[in-house]
């Protein structure tokens, strides 16, 4: 009876996915939004990951040893994602996970992955991922605080201390929001409007409208992701609003220009990496070398141009191998320590430090203010 | 005042793609007692096939219009291969199968194209129209035109046209229809075609607004079917209405209540009008002949 | 007139509906008692099913009363008019096609074994008691009407005489006072008549008043006590059966009207 | 002795509960095995009230959010158990679904459909406004259950996993007994009947809004208690579980496997839960094989696999 029940559940397993790489090799997890509401994150995140894996088995992978990535596309769903996780943690038994492109995913990961003592890298914005610090999880881009908080210090440069909001829905809509109202006292700014939209909404004019006809607003801030942004930017200038205007890095990619016109765009605002200017930056800023790589690896193999979530993508990889690296072996709990021990690693969003209590380790001078100007990116300060 | 037309502009282009959309439902609604929820996928269909064909290098006019063919042989193909074979299954049999349509068309426009967000140029520029200290867009004119002009299209090919008679025929009484000799499985033909069509019109007139990516259609249907069903599911005037209806809704509580709980008002809005015309406003009240 | 309208345990006065301002029934008034067949004839669209419709709550009437036992029941829900001692079957049968045979007939045992349902969530004796009685009671009335022997088929694979007779043994189930009867007869054979004719005499005899609809004029002539003959809506004639097939008017409606066409297969 | 139905169902169930971990061949199956059977929950209600009631929802997602949220919000801000929050969020489903089924279970079919649709819209909408009590779209942390401990201590030491396959499992179990219970009692037949014939049915004396009204009650309490497993289970709970497509999902598995008999309901749920796991080699293709297969079967095996294979088998298919 059993005998014949064997290969049964065997068959099963192998298709179930039972993963085929040689056991040697270095095996690293990823769960990724490449479909879903999220895609428009997780797909260049999922591309860049097999970029990155592809070049560095080229090159020899790490003390020689190949990289074998296996990449689960979560659809944005936190239940899937949890699965994924367990999936990865007790089936596929990778020594360490990326992933989470959403807060929701990433909350969703961390649980399984703290459980298991296997080392955690986020895509995620939201600080609640990294704040309190748990032992294993870190994350590679800025929080939705710190991005509010770069916005609000430019504007408060500029002298305004009244602003109105629109913010998409959505996670990361409504996770900025929440932030960007938690520290604007903090820049004597006061919102004194504060609209939404569903980010599948065609057209925002009523929002903005009320927005408009608020007394106080000198200045409008939109942040969010996918097409909403866009559609917002349009309005505005089919409203003549005529205040300044800031985006968030949601869009820091040059599809948003594009999308949203550069007429549209002219004079938008918004918190972005070197990534999007690196031919502006300076020949000995440290991050130019591994902006220009990715940026041409990327472009290169997709044709599509690069955003900001593709290279956080791309810094996870990178602070993940390099603490490979360093610790000469595989284990999970040697991973960890190195890549707690990571100091003044160059990626495309920022140069990273982490200690013990800082598993983001990045500041706000990671972030370039950004202008759009004449359809390109320009550096506001 | 500036302030309420602006409102209203906003909420008639909105309304206005939403009237295209629930007009295609009931078409296929009327020839064969479906409610096809891939219909929305017919409107990203009609705004992804243009942006590729127009970034191939066609000009836009024939990028269009090879949209709106390719999408209406689509709609015929769905009625031949999926909806056909299922005839007579339950409601939810048939709702499950147009979703699975629904996620497969997803699906194959995902590996076809991309899952990037697109758009392409408005027809007749950016700049905006002033009226009364209130903007709208020319593209706007254009969706609304075109959702007056299939509205008024309709009525003509459904009340002049014989064959539009045929139609309405074959919504009555199926068999009868078929005992005078009209073709019903040519008119499902058609109407598949032809609400596939107007849903890739619906694509091609607000993509330049709305902008569009393979994901766009779910949202598209719930909120057309939502409009077909205010109006009154089968009835071309409860469809524009009810399009309408809820883009006004929307926008108005957007622009004086709360924009988080704008689709709610459209949905109270739903459910207090069926709490007292369980047909919808247009709707035609079935008995069960005992 | 020997009928004594106190006895009258239905009492349909002056009811009428219109649809879309087309009057459908007009101003129609008579009365059943109990033991009584009352047959309700007429050409084809002379609101005869209409009328019925009115009478057991599926239609709201637009004008005049229906009364039950002295109570006016007008219009109330038919669950309402199932629990007062009314039941009937349909012109268009409504069978439980997914249901087997037996389980249909259970379900005109609905009122008398209901319960919490708790109970029947939990599975408990109650619960499982009442079911079986009605059960027991199902198959008896199945054999009554000669269905036993396809108790447990589906009763979607049944012929159309058959399942005629299951809707009359789902109604009887009720234990009714009243029977409304829609075309009973219709698609049933000489002989299927025949056995509905017995039944319903049967049925009678027992005292339940029952009121018919059918086509079938000699099965009319043969069972009925009271005769009510509709044309247009209105009623143009009562009484009797050989004083109704004498009546002049009864005669030009039929005549003028289509063949009284008798559905037999 | 003949097996009954009910029996047959439920040691179905249970064999296949007990016997399959043995072929585990690693802690991850646990978890595919325990999102089946919150699945199979759910899955159940929509059963009793599609297959049995013939009645329609597209909102029921609303209901398994309720259950979700309460178990995040009632043990922290009530200082409930979160035991005790299953049954409050199941009390909360069952009363809203009592006050909102009234008024819209008049409505027949796909207005039935978009009626039901609007209420799971609305609780989602308001899951993800109300950040200052749910935290909105960004999820929210759920207590542990803390059943896992207490067994421990009875010296039945389970990995989470393991944990929440058995008790999931045997919850599926319980909710089956009672769904089996109500198929053959009285109000399972005045369900049955109001399906095939409302007219019929109120003539023979079913009170068919109150019928429809506990149908829909007794649904929302399953997918309620669906919801609160998936956020105890999970630890974290996002508003997803209230969104439109996890109601079309749960109606999905439901006739996709059979609406009319709680196996192949539960065997749908095992399918479109199994589904996305077998797939992620060809992820690309997810969509395109999900949407096939939801049409090829609605298609060839109206009735659902299960019920269509039986009907095969037994060689009575017409």
């Amino acid at each position: 009876m059993k005998k014949t029940l064997i290969p049964v559940a065997l068959g099963l397993a192998a298709s179930l996915g039972l993963t085929t790489a040689a056991l040697a090799d270095i095996r690293l997890g990823a769960s990724i939004s490449a479909t879903g509401p999220a895609a428009f994150l997780g797909d260049p995140e999922a591309k860049t990951l097999e970029i990155l894996v592809e070049q560095l088995n080229a090159a020899g992978g790490i003390g020689g040893e190949n990289i074998a990535l296996v990449l689960y596309d979560d659809a944005g769903d936190p239940n899937k994602a949890r699965t994924f996780a367990t999936r990865l943690v007790e089936d596929d038994e990778v020594v360490a996970i990326i992933g989470g492109t959403t807060t929701g995913t990433s909350m969703s990961i961390l649980a399984v992955a703290e459980d298991a003592e296997i080392p955690f890298i986020s895509l995620a914005g939201a600080i609640d991922i990294i704040d309190p610090v748990k032992r294993h999880t870190f994350k590679t881009p800025h929080t939705d605080r710190m991005a509010c908080q770069k916005i609000f210090e430019h504007m408060q440069g500029q002298g305004f201390t009244g602003i109105g909001l629109i913010s998409g829905t959505d996670g990361f809509g409504a996770s900025m929001q929440a932030q960007c109202k938690d520290v604007a006292g903090d820049f004597g700014i006061q919102i004194v409007a504060d609209e939404t939209y569903d980010p599948k909404d065609a057209d925002m004019t009523a929002q903005l409208t009320k927005i408009r006809n608020t007394a106080g607003v000198q200045a409008v801030l939109n942040p969010g992701f996918g097409q909403g942004p866009s559609i917002v930017t349009r309005n505005y200038r089919q409203l003549d609003i005529g205040l300044p205007f800031y985006q968030s890095h949601g869009v820091a990619s040059d599809g948003f220009i594009e999308l949203a016109g550069a007429d549209a765009a002219e004079g938008v605002r918004l918190p972005g990496t070197a990534l999007l200017v690196a031919d502006l930056l300076a020949d000995d800023d440290a991050q130019k070398p591994v902006v220009t790589a990715y940026k041409a690896a990327f472009e290169g193999k997709t044709g599509t141009p690069v955003g900001t979530f593709g290279g956080y993508a791309h810094d996870a990889f990178m602070i993940l191998t390099d603490a490979i690296a360093r610790a000469g072996t595989a284990e999970p709990a040697a991973i960890r320590d190195a890549i707690e021990a990571t100091t003044g690693l160059a990626g495309t969003t920022g140069i990273y430090s982490f200690t013990a209590t800082d598993h983001l380790g990045l500041d706000l001078s990671a972030f370039r203010m950004l202008e759009i100007s004449g359809g390109k990116w320009t550096l506001a300060e | 005042m500036s302030e309420l037309l602006q409102f209203l502009f906003s909420g008639v282009t909105v309304g206005a793609v939403y009237a295209l959309v629930a007009l295609g439902f009931t078409i296929i609604y009327n020839a064969s007692d479906v409610v096809n929820f891939a219909q929305g996928e017919f409107v990203m269909l009609g705004g992804m096939i243009t942006w590729f064909a127009h970034a191939a290098g066609l000009p836009l006019p024939l990028a269009a219009l090879i949209a709106i063919a390719a999408t209406a042989a689509l709609g015929v193909a769905m009625n031949k291969l999926a909806i056909e074979p299922a005839r007579g299954a339950p409601v939810v049999s048939l709702i499950i199968i147009t979703i699975g349509a629904s996620i497969f068309i997803q699906g194959a426009a995902q590996l076809v194209f991309d899952k990037q967000i697109h758009s392409f140029p408005a027809f007749s520029g950016d700049d905006p129209i002033r009226i009364g200290g209130a903007t709208i867009l020319p593209q706007s004119l254009w969706v609304i035109g075109g959702a007056l002009a299939t509205f008024v299209g309709l009525w003509v090919f459904f009340t002049r046209t014989l064959l539009g008679r045929a139609v309405l025929a074959t919504s009555n009484n199926r068999l009868a229809a078929q005992l005078v000799g009209i073709n019903t499985n040519f008119v499902m033909t058609l109407s598949f075609a032809l609400s596939a069509g107007i849903g890739a019109l619906a694509g091609v007139l607000a993509t330049p607004i709305t902008l569009t990516s393979y994901g766009v259609g779910i949202g598209f249907a719930l909120k057309g079917f939502a409009g077909a069903m205010l109006g009154g599911m089968g009835n071309p005037k409860g469809a524009l209405v009810g399009g309408f209806a809820i883009g006004l809704i929307e926008a108005m509580t957007a622009g004086y209540l709360s924009s988080q709980y704008k689709d709610a008002a459209a949905f109270i809005m739903i459910l207090l009008v069926l709490f007292f015309m369980p047909q919808g406003l247009f709707g035609r009240k079935s008995t069960d002949r005992v | 007139m020997t009928r004594d309208s106190n006895r009258a345990l239905l009492s349909v006065e002056g009811l009428g509906i219109s649809f879309g301002g087309l009057k459908a029934v007009h101003d129609v008034s008579f009365t059943v008692q109990p033991g009584e067949i009352v047959s309700v004839i007429g050409p084809n669209g002379a609101g005869k099913t209409t009328l019925f419709n009115m009478i057991s709550g599926i239609y709201q009437p637009g004008l005049g009363k229906v009364r039950l036992a002295g109570e006016d029941v007008t219009g109330i829900e038919p669950h309402l008019l199932a629990q007062r001692g009314m039941s009937r079957t349909f012109q268009n049968l409504q069978i439980f096609q997914s249901m087997t045979v037996l389980e249909n007939a259970v379900t005109g045992y609905h009122l008398a074994e209901r319960g919490p349902v708790l109970a029947d969530l939990l599975g408990l004796a109650s619960s499982r008691r009442r079911a079986r009685a009605s059960d027991e009671g199902a198959r008896k009335l199945l054999a009554r009407v000669g269905l036993e022997r396809a108790a447990e088929r589906e009763a979607g694979n049944l012929s159309y005489g058959s399942l005629k007779r299951l809707e009359i043994a789902r109604a009887l189930a009720l234990n009714p006072k009243i029977l409304l009867l829609d075309e009973p007869a219709a698609g049933c054979n000489a002989v299927e008549t025949e056995e509905i004719d017995l039944l319903i005499a049967e049925v009678a005899a027992s005292g339940v008043a029952i009121l018919l609809v059918e086509h079938d004029m000699k099965m009319v002539m043969r069972i009925s006590s009271h005769i009510v003959v509709l044309d247009h809506g209105e009623k143009i004639a009562e009484g009797e059966p050989a004083t109704v097939s004498q009546n002049p008017a009864v005669i030009a409606a039929y005549l003028g009207a289509e063949e009284p066409e008798a559905v037999t297969c | 002795m003949k097996l009954s139905a009910k029996t047959a169902t439920l040691l179905v169930l249970a064999l296949m509960i007990a016997v399959t971990p043995f072929f585990f061949p690693s802690g991850y199956y646990y978890r595919v095995g325990a999102l089946i059977f919150v699945n199979g929950i759910a899955v159940t209600g929509i059963v009793i009230l599609t297959g049995y009631a013939g009645q329609i929802s597209l909102g029921h997602a609303g209901f398994a959010g309720i259950g979700a949220y309460a178990c995040a919000l009632a043990p922290v801000h009530l200082g409930l158990h979160p035991a005790l929050a299953v049954v409050l969020g199941a009390a909360i489903s069952a009363v809203l679904a009592w006050l909102v089924g009234r008024p819209i279970l008049r409505l027949k079919g796909y207005y039935l459909g978009v009626a039901t649709l609007g209420f799971g819209i609305l609780v989602s909408m308001v899951l993800n406004n109300e950040r200052d009590l749910t935290r909105g779209p960004d999820g929210i942390d759920v207590p542990e259950l803390g059943l896992r401990a207490v067994l421990k201590g009875w010296g039945l030491d389970m990995t989470n996993g393991q944990f929440w396959y058995f008790f999931c499992g045997l919850i599926l179990i319980l909710g089956a007994w009672l769904a089996l219970n109500l198929y053959d009692s009285p109000t399972g037949r005045a369900l049955r009947a109001l399906h095939g014939s409302e007219i019929a049915a109120r003539t023979v004396g079913v009170d068919v809004a109150r019928m429809k009204l506990q149908a829909f009650v007794i649904s929302a309490v399953y997918a309620s208690v669906s919801g609160s497993l998936l956020a105890l289970q999970n630890k974290f709970i996002t508003p997803d579980v209230a969104g439109f497509m996890h109601s079309i999902e749960m109606v999905t598995m439901a006739v996709l496997g059979g609406v009319g008999s709680i196996l192949g309901a539960i065997l749908g749920a095992g399918i479109l839960t199994l589904l996305p796991q077998v797939l992620t080699v060809f992820a690309e293709y997810e969509q395109l094989v999900l949407g096939l297969v939801m049409m090829l079967v609605m298609i060839f095996l109206r009735e659902g696999l299960l019920p269509s294979i039986l009907r095969r088998l037994r060689g009575t298919g017409e």
